[in-house]
């Protein structure tokens, strides 16, 4: 047992760290670090930085572009990643479908898709919840049915992020409708430029853009899009949502914020003191980074765990990572509304800001505070609530 | 002690929270938000005729002599509505710097506009740099011939962009963070050299930032004591942080029900979510914040007029912590328990989310007036 | 609306405030004011002081020897007592059984019983709970069958708090076992001295003799001592267990608990400086008396509306005090042990203390702050745990 | 980075495991804590015979050269077993001055006597006025012919009452709260002027208070730097933080087991109380506090002999940080999920509380280390 990073891990860390401090274009940098989103230019941007480096889809088979790095060089990639601050891969492709299609997919489907994703030809996204089927997925309504090499496909999905930018979406959808809730399930990889998608933006109370809803009104999907076999979608998803725990926990964009606090908070002067300096303040955050450090080891041990683990079994300790990390997220940004103080009263839309000549409202970094905090509320509702989180562990680790 | 109101109050909170039910739906809040100023006229009209515009002055002035207990039926019932119209800033805040501070001519000539709707006041209690100390004033106040000449900025003015005049503090003596040496100064919309940069709010409400650059008042500008209008301010802040506890209380009362409504109306695993133990507790942690919440703003209510600063000051930073805290569970599990749907702006849960989060940055939040109350040794303090 | 005292109840506040100085002997009160409990003796001696005043039982009716107090007096007087700190009178006789026989007892129990409890002439104890009846109460075992002009007891209760000094035990017994639970429970009078009676001490994780199990072994109990109707004890059970909420908030209790922790940590040096001059310190201790202020016009309120309601019905608001009541004992119990510090350790029974002639170990205030910390945890347990008050509520109240 | 445990580690975990099960019944534990010294003897005799005594020292002092790691090892399952016998006083804290500061005549004299279980002793590290600062110290050493003097009170020294000797701190020079000026010294038990008033603590164990009055004690008594012991004490108090935190990792373990089972077989209304899902959610609450508080005893291990006392230190305070919340946590929930039961002595559930609670009193509390943490600026800094 030695819990310390090897000479080789810490090398390969600076090796990444010093990669992305130069790589990274600066305005991307400059944005996230003022808190705000990169656009769909930034991403293929970065993406493709990564990919000429070879760093794009680490975690997947080298034969299909991925690296070969231990778990623990793979969280410390995304952990500097999310330091620098610099954005991260495209969860709905590099995380999510593609793993199910080199895991799932035919050939066809690998040769077609895979490569697409590492460049990001393809924006992606996913078509899993519905109105009527949130926290209780499986019991989603779309359907599917076959005609001919076709499926035609009805229904509505909802909460699909970013679908503005997706040139495809991978959905859940019922091909049995006599079948019990989850046999009946079909994986399908649908193309957004079908006729009979029509994508309907959600505003959220962040003021953002961010999710969306997509109807699916009689289009009609190539049965060779089908990924896997038919009704057998549910056991693909389980499958993926399964794959989110190396950055679920998202400790290092915890880490950046902490800097970013403390950074703030020796700025600003309270009762005639600098609130980095007030005791109630410094032991309040102070009580976070204790949380957060617990958690990153706790990550680090299930990473450490899951060569020896056969696959699809998951690490008890891997269900705490979604629970204490969507907390910790959740009180960085409290402790961010507490820096600004009355300054995050003003409603400055970033777009607005952007486009205009005045100088922002109060500070420059405030503008991003208060949405930020509103925006983060989402974290312990997607994924699987963290209600659900804890009636999973109830079930399949206490055995309750 | 008797917590019953009285008739005229019975009478006063029917008819607001009737006004409020039937003119502040969710649609036409987003209306009354899309018109000028960013609130509805047409409302403040007939604030001014239900007599809500004159309600806390004395009557001698041309109010109804309504105390804190009246200005808490009002804005318990505008909180459950999330009512934009400036009433904190115009009734409140500016006309309690009147009540307090201000002489029976001046009074004469504002008091009467006010409660007939057709003058519009703000509040410039905080600058750039103040955070919520109401003493940081940089703003500065000239004697020259024949009145004032006023230079400095003023921030987060609420409602500032759309009111008629605008009451700020400045100093006439000493140096920024001087308890003494601050004086009111109405200000004109209209002066020369004062600028006005008006927004949005997160919470769907307006504010301005003020440049006041060497603008020019006459004698009858200042209100009250030109070196001594702190007490006053802290004074009228601590009324104000009262009546956005009530305030609060509404917008609590109304989450509460809109998310007990969820949870007995959507379904999930073949249930209504209500069923599930674990949501149900959840709820009731909810309403134990909520009337928490309630007591304790009845609790500011009662001492926002108190005689002795320090007990004024105790009971209201009090409140505003239990609001604070309050605000912050209760928005967390409002959201938390309508999932996705509570984080759009369809839904009417968010706005409230958004106004109780603000509510707490308003006139000091949680940390400052935990400090403020630490400060003063605290509510449990040695017997007579 | 006027939510100040009235000239007349400050009067009465101070009337007994000075009452209270004057009239309760020293050595009780320095007992408590160390975080000792009162004796048996000592229980006698002040309700006897108190009887003699005329005010040992001042929420009963004027004929039985209630005061007609109003309820904001009668929360005075309870709140002004633990503020002394003088004992509260004993429960189980006074605000238990007491309201029970002179509501729905006989003319006989009203005559034997009731002058008896004024007077503590009489101990009374509670036997509700059994093993395998805790939470749900309504599940108890113990047997009452009729033999002529008797009825014959067994079974077995626990947690009787103080049953060590009882003349008398109120038990809740099964009469109809093939009735459905609640509906075949009777409410019994019985003597303590009856044959077939043990008590067995529980010892408790604070180190003290507070709780016993009771054995009932063919025990023999007249008919007569029976109150009011065979199989309606459960509605006398609920009527008594709905008496609680002038008391169960302990407003005085907590108050006298902070103004002690003030007190302490003025004499405490940390790091240097004065625990009470510690920022952090001093925010932690307002914000419990945030919440104790907030407890206490959340009970004025439930009082004050008390007049108005149909006998039985609970005022909403007053569900709350059971749980926040007990949060914030055990708060201010854990920021004791954070004023006393490392000297929390060793382990002193106060019987131990008074006997010998040493001094004690550290500070002579330390020896019962934790078994204080330790015995606390029974607030949220007993008198219907905070799990079933909030069960309680959501059904009743929120309609869930 | 390597999570495994060696085969030698596997091998010590499985045999201490095996003997706390074996021995460490609740009846047994009731026995041994009736003996003299309120512990096992024969338990001591067999934590020598499996080598546990010696594990920390060197293999040329006499020792097993064993780290952080195996004695996080021996203390998860002392905690697990709530063991009573004095290893951490003996061997973790005076064993740890030893390691550092003790010369090799003085290992060479008393290492193998500690772990052939022939000697027992303990560290006087606090003083009744010092609270958790190490640096406090009052008790005087005055260099005399042929040795030292000491004079001064020891407070709350871990099974002080039944040790051979005691290492205490005095001072040699400064005054009370300063750094400088701290030595380091071996008081035989039976050492004329000493005395110990010996007593049981909350937890069931055994600790002491001590009087030195003009105790002489010869030069070879005097470990290390006579004046520059406190850096020598911190480095020990942090490795017995880390220790002690594997300990109530044990202790939660077992808690969480306890509570499950309870959760399992307690029937109420018809059920098992572990159906109901408040009471599930809870018991996550509590495995996951046990997890994060497992993470934090392996980081403080793994940091316990960092070279940096700045890099220990944060480690360790936050460490013992997430176990002293951890400990309120999960001792709250196990009583209260027990109901009634939970709080009495003939239950396993709130022994182990106690033992948690006051955990969180040994070496500083969490409000004590979470202000050296703070002090230190914390854990996340600025990358280099």
């Amino acid at each position: 047992m030695d819990l310390r990073f090897t000479d080789d891990e810490l090398a390969f860390r600076d090796e990444v760290r010093a990669f992305c401090r130069t790589a990274l274009p600066a305005g991307i940098r400059d944005k996230l670090v003022a808190g705000g989103s990169p656009s769909k230019d930034d991403m293929v941007r970065w993406t493709r930085i990564l990919a000429d480096r070879g760093w794009a889809v680490p975690h997947w088979p080298v034969e299909h572009g991925g690296t070969g790095w231990s778990p623990i060089k793979q969280y410390i990639f995304t952990e500097e990643l999310a330091q620098t601050p610099a954005p991260a891969p495209l969860a709905f492709g590099v995380n999510m479908v593609g793993p199910v299609i080199y895991t799932f997919g035919s050939e066809a489907q690998k040769r077609r898709f895979l490569p697409r994703i590492v460049r990001l030809d393809d924006w992606w996204c996913q078509g899993f919840s519905e109105p009527g089927a949130g926290s209780d997925l499986a019991s989603l309504r779309t359907r599917a049915v076959r005609d001919g090499e076709f499926y035609v496909v009805n229904g509505q999905k909802t909460w699909t992020t970013l679908a503005q930018h997706a040139d495809w979406i991978f959905c859940l959808v019922r091909t049995d409708p006599a079948a019990k809730k989850q046999a009946g399930i079909s994986f399908l990889l649908i193309d957004m430029r079908s006729p009979g998608i029509t994508v309907r933006p959600i505003q959220t109370i962040d003021g953002g853009h961010e999710v969306n809803e997509v109807f699916l009104d009689e289009v009609r999907v190539p049965v060779e899009n089908r990924v896997g076999e038919e009704n057998r979608g549910w056991d693909y998803a389980k499958f993926l949502l399964g794959n989110e725990r190396v950055t679920i926990a998202r400790v290092g964009v915890s880490k950046e914020r902490i800097r970013r606090i403390k950074a703030l908070a020796a700025q600003q002067s309270v009762g005639g003191v600098r609130l980095l300096d007030r005791q109630d303040f410094r032991e309040k955050l102070a009580a976070v980074e204790v949380e957060l450090k617990a958690l990153e080891m706790t990550q680090l041990r299930v990473l450490a765990n899951e060569a020896k683990r056969e696959t699809g079994k998951q690490d008890p300790a891997s269900s705490i990572l979604k629970i204490k990390g969507s907390e910790i997220q959740q009180a960085t940004s409290e402790l961010l509304l507490e820096v600004v103080g009355p300054y995050a009263l003003p409603y400055q839309p970033r777009e607005e800001l952007d486009g205009r000549n005045e100088p922002p409202i109060g500070p420059d970094w405030a503008s991003t505070i208060a949405p930020s905090y509103f925006n983060l509320r989402k974290v312990s509702i997607y994924g699987g609530s963290n209600e659900i989180q804890r009636s999973i562990i109830a079930k399949a680790i206490l055995g309750l | 002690m008797d917590f019953d109101p009285s008739d005229e109050q019975r009478l006063l909170k029917e008819s607001v929270d009737r006004l409020v039910a039937d003119h502040y739906g969710f649609d036409d809040r987003r209306r009354y938000q899309a018109g000028p100023g960013g609130f509805s006229e047409a409302m403040w009209a007939r604030y001014a005729e239900l007599g809500l515009l004159g309600l806390p002055f004395a009557e001698a002035d041309g109010g109804f002599g309504g105390g804190p207990v009246e200005t808490a039926i009002v804005m318990e019932a505008f909180g459950r509505g999330l009512v934009l119209e400036p009433y904190l800033a115009t009734v409140v805040l500016a006309g309690g710097l009147l009540r307090h501070a201000a002489d029976a001519g001046q009074k004469a000539g504002l008091v009467p506009e006010i409660a007939a709707g057709r003058l519009r006041l703000a509040f410039g209690y905080a600058e750039p740099q103040s955070r919520y100390d109401l003493f940081d004033v940089e703003t500065r106040a000239e004697r020259v011939e024949g009145g004032w000449r006023i230079s400095g900025r003023k921030g987060l003015v609420l409602h500032g962009d759309s009111a008629d005049a605008v009451i700020v503090t400045a100093r006439t003596a000493g140096d920024r963070r001087d308890r003494a040496g601050i004086g009111l100064f109405l200000v004109r919309a209209d002066a020369p050299g004062l600028t006005r940069q008006g927004y949005p709010t997160q919470d769907g409400l307006r504010a301005a930032e003020l440049v006041l650059d060497g603008v020019r008042v006459g004698g009858e500008a200042l209100i009250g004591d030109p070196g001594g209008a702190l007490p006053v301010v802290e004074r009228v802040a601590d009324e104000a942080v009262a009546a956005l506890c009530a305030e609060a209380v509404g917008c609590f009362d109304e989450m509460n029900a809109i998310t007990l409504d969820y949870l007995k109306t959507r379904q999930q695993f073949g249930t209504t979510i209500g069923s599930f133990q674990v949501l149900q507790h959840r709820a009731v942690d909810m309403f134990v914040e909520l009337e928490q919440s309630r007591s304790m703003a009845l609790y500011a209510g009662m001492m926002a007029d108190d005689e002795d600063p320090q007990e004024r000051a105790r009971a209201v930073s009090a409140a505003k912590v239990q609001i604070g805290k309050s605000a912050r569970a209760i928005g967390r599990e409002a959201i938390q328990l309508h999932g996705g749907v509570g984080m759009t702006m369809e839904h009417r849960i968010g706005h409230y989310f958004k106004r109780v989060t603000m509510l707490d940055l308003l006139l000091g939040d949680v940390g400052h007036h935990l400090a403020r109350l630490a400060a003063l040794d605290g509510l449990v303090r040695e017997q007579a």
